[in-house]
């Protein structure tokens, strides 16, 4: 029994992880139909500079806020250099296109920062957190409730205030919005920037636990990717679930199957939804007008 | 398209492939030569996934990995000739395709970017784990074709990378002659058609999920093919080569070169091929530029290298 | 008997009942045009015939066999074809390539003939675009042929899509607004083409708000609204039906004749 | 486009006599993975080959003549090593190749080096680079079979016999992985759980929770490096184990410390070489000199800590020079051949003594068992 919650707990950390990249995938999707495969490259940001800042002696909440605030400055300079003059460019331009970007910020941090792995110390220390037997670290608790209390926001956001309401305007059909005055051009720049922030953020929450080094944005960004697809892409609802969804299959799996192939499994259990849902969990079908 | 624009095409390449070594200083040319032809092997079969049946994938070099790890077990589990061994890479890549290709397919844009990005992991995991068969993430060696030594007693005597410049440029041409014929063919056209619009595409009769289908069996038999050959020239592979990494290098290499168009594909296989070679006084700056090619060329030559420049070639005149 | 037999077909989105309870035939050789106010189900209608809707409720029969809910592929083998009314170009192939698509069922045949380019396929190609050429010129589109599709005007679009949607050879043709943005030289046209068409056998299955048009060619006139049928019969009857007359003024900048209400 | 595919190649010719233009007498190669999935271990290698080469110049060369270096950085990628390797020997003429960060790149070069007939230092670990012998290659790092034995006797030495492991996927752990498992039997070790962990994975705690509900499992073995073995030992503290967790050499550096935190990696053992210990070494240790002398040059260069990694690639030049030295010529034959008869030759890893039968030339005793207390390394043995 202690097991299985350890089990849980392990996942919910990561699906936390997840859940956190996969919204940062949600609000620009929504803003540009474009899957922004630099997401990962945000996190890794967000983590980076607080290292560096923090090691040339700034506190670590400024150091934390100024990763999240360079990072969120360079998901605006992304969507002005490189996704904007690319507008309307198909599927596969925009995928290169991002991958692009995260190969350039890849091979540009590589070269400001260095190669190594870093950390910085856990907000609230490492004494771990005794329940029933199993054990969770304080920062995962903050890497958990930082997810739900970004998607709470964003949810707030999408459905409570008016800038939110014209973000899915745009995403539901961009020339409409236009049409009603909205300037959807701030709306997408609005949405790197939000989306870059919640990938320095998330950068800046996980560090202490997975560490940070120039390279692992990519597999945060796959995993991520795989989370939103999963839970429907587009939809907060479904990022989040997904992103927990896909944290706890790959903890059950190491947990009892085999710890071999858990990413196998999370990536059969994907496929398997989208043969059933191919629009994922929480997606909406969307119906060709001809 | 017209049947001599296919054959300036093949004219073309393989006037490159004769006489560039008349260039070549050193045997090392002859050695990147055979890697711009197995890169761009691979390519002009997403040409005809991307460019023609306007389907993405991203999990190719899972099929590149089945067609290299062919050769690498067959010879020695079997007792297959190595050649053979690309053949039979080959066939289970197809057979592969056509059984997940069918319900993959159904899916659109990035929901099929995943659902292919999940196959290729799949396939580098197994590769990856089981090592007591692959070797695992250190790779395993792979047996010599023995195709040098038959050249020889026939005469012919030939360095490894010659003999691999010419293996590699000659497939090359039989898969751009292939999809070259494909292109002005009633599949091809097809599949061109399903591209531009599913639904007409549909009502004139066409079978869209056969036709995607089709494309993508082809493709995995290209990309297969080119991983063998990878495979029978480094006498050595690892799981890299079915990596995501890779996946996405076919990809860029394509999109980069022109996707629609076989050269186009050339040219992208090749300057992809050469940057890191270029740019090895610079390595540390070579992601960088890679990530800044990659970005400019999407947004100056949205249409890819070679059809931007050709566009531009013929004016503005249409 | 007739050609197409459609009864009681009706589809709801998300609740809202978009057809209802449509019933009527077409015969070969004759022109049934489906008119009503935008927004009436027309289109809804024809995605439901064609197979790219699949309906709730009734069932279309072609030539006496129930094809309800058959892919559109399979419905054009069967001799069904259509246009759009938003145009469903292949915008980046040639002219000619788009009517060469339309003749697929026929130039079709094993793949590997057409990996290979052997002597077959060419065989096959070469009649096909023999075909495609004189369809390409009874749609004034010969001297576009090897242009790229994206670049023709509309109308020259329009008439494209009826080229490729006759190259299948279809027993029954569904065109869904063919005379929406011509000019008056290039509706007569069509006028004619549609008249040339049902004279020669092919069942004509039409929607169009050039009303015109409709009164002049059709030989039958089935009028929706609200996804409903509320009229059918030759066209001088509908035009005279009080509850058409309702619905068009109901809906649109009052007009004394629906004949003359066109858009 | 043929135009343009000249230029491209006339640039590469002209970057290639760029590179060579030095017209120095000794041409030394190296392709090792200074940056990608390995960089880890290919970024100390790149950073002291460098470094050492410049030393040697700056007195004087050996026997007169500079030494020329080609470095290439092949991203742990096997496919461009192998094109990189074909460079040097082709293009760049080099009369000996340091090289292949991983197994799979040292096996793409490795069949270059031989078919050219090009002596080749290897900076990987695997076993089967060595064994069976073949005439132009040789390594510098221990095999990961000699870590599993040295691990395996100490645990033998506390009375440990039933183990369990959790290793890394990547190329480093899963080949370490399977050589402790082929080692395990003969030395009375019992593997009662293995486990395994992706490169990138967050969180170890479902595996090791799994080994800890396994009856009798008197330790833990972590082969792998990279984050996941911090990642690891942070998990166990989290879980709290009781018993003893054992790492690799893969992670023997002070960074691990600092990663791990030095709470949680207070009692961590290793195998390592006397360069993570320099400080403590006796001033009678053979290795004293060698050892404090890099690392402090290392420091200089390039302010950080170097690791047993960049010790690889430093015992590989000392090889070399000491080869070419002895050979007093620069012929790849010449070099390969006084190579194959070092003897005794003092490096950071231990002392090599090659021989037609052995191309590693180093034995158990090159290893020193580590462990980390009050988050600095204590000698054990």
């Amino acid at each position: 029994m202690d097991a299985l919650l350890q089990f849980v707990f392990s996942g919910l950390t990561v699906g936390a992880v997840y859940a956190l990249v996969a919204l940062g995938f949600t609000i620009i999707y929504n803003a540009s139909d474009v899957v922004n495969f630099a997401q990962g490259e945000f996190v890794m940001l967000g983590g980076m500079i607080t290292v560096f800042t923090f090691e040339a002696g700034l506190p670590l909440p400024l150091a934390a806020l100024a990763a999240i605030l360079l990072t969120a400055a360079l998901g605006v300079a992304l969507n002005k250099l490189a996704i904007e003059p690319a507008r309307g460019a198909p599927v596969v331009s925009l995928i290169i296109i991002t991958i692009g970007a995260s190969i350039l910020i890849r091979g540009a941090s590589q070269l400001i920062f260095d190669k190594q792995l870093h950390r910085f110390p856990a907000f609230s220390g490492d004494d771990p957190i005794r329940v029933l037997g199993a054990t969770i670290l304080p920062q995962s608790l903050w890497v958990i409730v930082g997810a739900v209390a970004v998607f709470v926001a964003l949810w707030l956001f999408f459905t409570r205030t008016l800038t939110g309401r014209a973000v899915l305007a745009t995403a539901n059909n961009r020339t409409a919005a236009q049409l009603v005055g909205i300037n959807t051009a701030w709306v997408m720049t609005l949405s790197f920037g939000l989306s870059a922030a919640i990938g320095a953020l998330a950068g800046v929450l996980v560090t202490p636990i997975t560490l940070v080094s120039y390279d692992v944005g990519v597999a945060l960004a796959l995993k991520g990717f795989a989370a939103a697809m999963l839970g429907g892409m587009g939809n907060p609802k479904g990022a989040l679930v997904g992103g927990l969804l896909l944290g706890l299959l790959e903890a059950m799996t190491a947990g009892y199957l085999s710890s071999q192939y858990k990413d196998a499994v999370a990536f059969l259990v994907i496929l398997g939804v989208l043969f059933v849902m191919p629009q994922g969990i929480f997606g909406h079908k969307s119906t060709e007008r001809v | 398209m017209t049947r001599r624009m296919k054959w300036i095409q093949l004219g073309v390449l393989a006037a490159l492939i004769v006489l560039l070594p008349l260039l070549f200083p050193s045997g090392y040319y002859y050695r990147v030569g055979a890697l711009i032809f197995v890169n761009a092997l691979s390519v002009v079969g997403l040409v005809i996934l991307i460019g023609y049946a306007g389907q993405i994938s991203l999990g190719h070099a899972g099929f590149a990995g089945i067609g290299a790890y062919a050769c690498a077990l067959a010879p020695e589990h079997l007792g297959l000739h190595p050649g053979l061994a690309v053949l039979l890479g080959a066939g289970i890549s197809g057979v592969m395709a056509l059984l997940i290709g069918r319900p993959i397919l159904r899916l659109k844009g990035y929901y099929l970017a995943v659902a292919t990005l999940g196959f290729g992991i799949l396939v580098s995991m197994v590769l990856t784990n089981e090592r007591a068969l692959t070797g695992g993430p250190d790779g395993m060696v792979v047996a010599d074709p023995g195709l040098r030594d038959l050249l020889r007693d026939l005469g012919l005597r030939l360095s490894g990378g010659e003999l691999w410049y010419g293996v590699s440029g000659l497939v090359l041409l039989v898969g751009a002659w292939i999809a070259l014929n494909l292109l002005d063919s009633p599949t091809g056209r097809a599949m061109r058609a399903l591209h531009g619009s599913e639904v007409a595409a549909a009502t004139v009769g066409i079978d869209v999920a056969a036709q995607k289908l089709r494309a993508f069996v082809i493709s995995a038999v290209y990309a297969s093919v080119a991983g063998s050959l990878l495979a029978l020239q480094n006498q050595y592979v690892t799981p890299d080569v079915a990596g995501f990494l890779h996946s996405v290098e076919m990809v860029t290499m394509a999109v980069l070169g022109g996707v629609g168009s076989v050269l186009g594909a050339t040219l992208g296989a090749a300057i992809l091929t050469l940057l890191p070679q270029v740019l090895t006084v610079f390595a540390e700056y070579e992601q960088l530029v890679l990530g800044a090619v990659m970005i400019g060329v999407m947004i100056f030559l949205p249409q890819g290298l070679l059809p931007s420049i050709a566009r531009r070639l013929r004016g503005t005149s249409e | 008997m007739s050609l197409l037999e459609v009864s009681g077909l009706g589809i709801s989105f998300g609740g809202l009942r978009a057809v209802e309870d449509v019933s009527f035939s077409v015969s070969p050789g004759e022109i049934v045009s489906v008119i009503g106010p935008n927004g009436a189900g027309k289109t809804t209608l024809f995605n439901m015939i064609s197979g790219i809707y699949r309906p709730g409720r009734g069932s279309v029969r072609l030539n006496g066999q129930d094809v309800t809910a058959t892919a559109p592929h399979l419905l054009a083998r069967m001799g069904l074809s259509r246009t759009f009314q938003n145009l469903q170009i292949f915008q980046e192939m040639t002219v000619l390539d788009n009517v060469l698509a339309g003749y697929h069922l026929t130039e079709r045949g094993p793949v590997w003939a057409d990996l290979l380019a052997l002597p077959s396929m060419r065989r096959r190609a070469a009649e096909v675009r023999r075909g495609a050429r004189d369809l390409l010129a009874r749609v004034r589109l010969d001297k576009a042929a090897e242009q790229e599709a994206g670049s023709l005007s509309y109308g020259a679009l329009k008439r494209l899509e009826i080229a490729r949607a006759l190259a299948l050879g279809p027993k029954i043709l569904l065109l869904d607004e063919p005379a929406a943005g011509c000019n008056a030289v290039e509706t007569e046209e069509i006028d004619h083409l549609i008249a040339e068409l049902a004279a020669s056998g092919i069942a004509i299955l039409l929607v169009e708000h050039d009303m015109k048009l409709v009164m002049r060619i059709s030989s039958h006139i089935v009028v929706l609204d609200h996804g409903q049928k509320i009229a059918e019969g030759d066209p001088a009857t509908v035009s005279r039906n009080p509850a058409v007359i309702a619905a068009y003024l109901g809906t649109d900048a009052p007009t004394e004749d629906p004949a003359h209400a066109d858009g | 486009m043929r135009s343009r595919t000249t230029t491209a190649l006339a640039t590469l010719a002209a970057l290639a006599t760029l590179t060579g233009a030095a017209q120095a007498e000794i041409r030394l190669g190296a392709s090792v993975s200074a940056t990608g999935p390995a960089a880890f271990l290919g970024d100390p290698e790149a950073k002291t080959i460098e470094m050492m080469v410049e030393q040697i110049n700056a007195s004087g060369g050996i026997n007169g003549e500079e030494i020329a270096l080609t470095l290439y950085d092949d991203g742990g990628d096997p496919n461009k090593a192998r094109t990189f390797a074909t460079r040097l020997v082709e293009d760049d003429e080099v009369v000996a190749i340091i090289g292949g960060s991983t197994t799979g790149t040292t096996m793409s070069i490795l069949s270059v080096a031989e078919a050219e007939g090009i002596p080749f230092i290897s900076l990987a670990g695997a076993i089967s680079i060595i064994d069976p012998v073949r005439e132009y290659v040789f390594k510098t790092p221990h095999t990961d079979r000699m870590a599993c034995e040295k691990i395996f006797a100490d645990m033998a030495a506390q009375d440990i016999t039933r183990i369990g492991m959790i290793s890394g996927t990547d190329g480093f752990g899963a080949s370490m992985q399977a050589q402790c498992k082929e080692v395990a039997g003969a030395q009375g070790i019992e593997i009662l759980a293995d486990e395994t962990y992706g490169p990138q994975d967050a969180d170890m705690t479902p595996q090791l929770t799994r080994i800890r509900n396994t009856e009798g499992v008197q330790a833990v073995l972590n082969p792998g490096f990279g984050q996941g073995p911090a990642i690891v030992t942070r998990n166990v503290a989290q879980l709290g184990f009781e018993i003893p967790l054992y790492q690799s050499h893969g992670v023997a550096s002070d960074a691990f410390i600092e990663l791990a935190g030095a709470e949680a990696a207070e009692g961590v053992r290793l195998p390592g070489t006397a360069l993570l210990i320099a400080d403590l070494l006796a001033e009678d240790d053979p290795q004293y000199q060698v050892v404090t002398d890099y690392t402090a040059a290392y420091r200089e260069a390039y302010g950080t800590a170097t690791s047993t990694f960049g010790g690889y690639a430093h015992d590989a030049v000392a090889l070399i020079v000491d080869a070419v030295t002895r050979a007093g010529s620069t012929d790849p034959d010449d070099i390969r051949d006084a190579l194959e008869t070092t003897e005794g030759l003092v490096g950071t890893t231990g002392t090599y003594t090659f021989s037609a039968e052995d191309h590693l030339g180093l034995d158990l005793s090159a290893f020193r068992m580590l462990e980390i207390r009050d988050g600095g390394w204590s000698a054990v043995d």
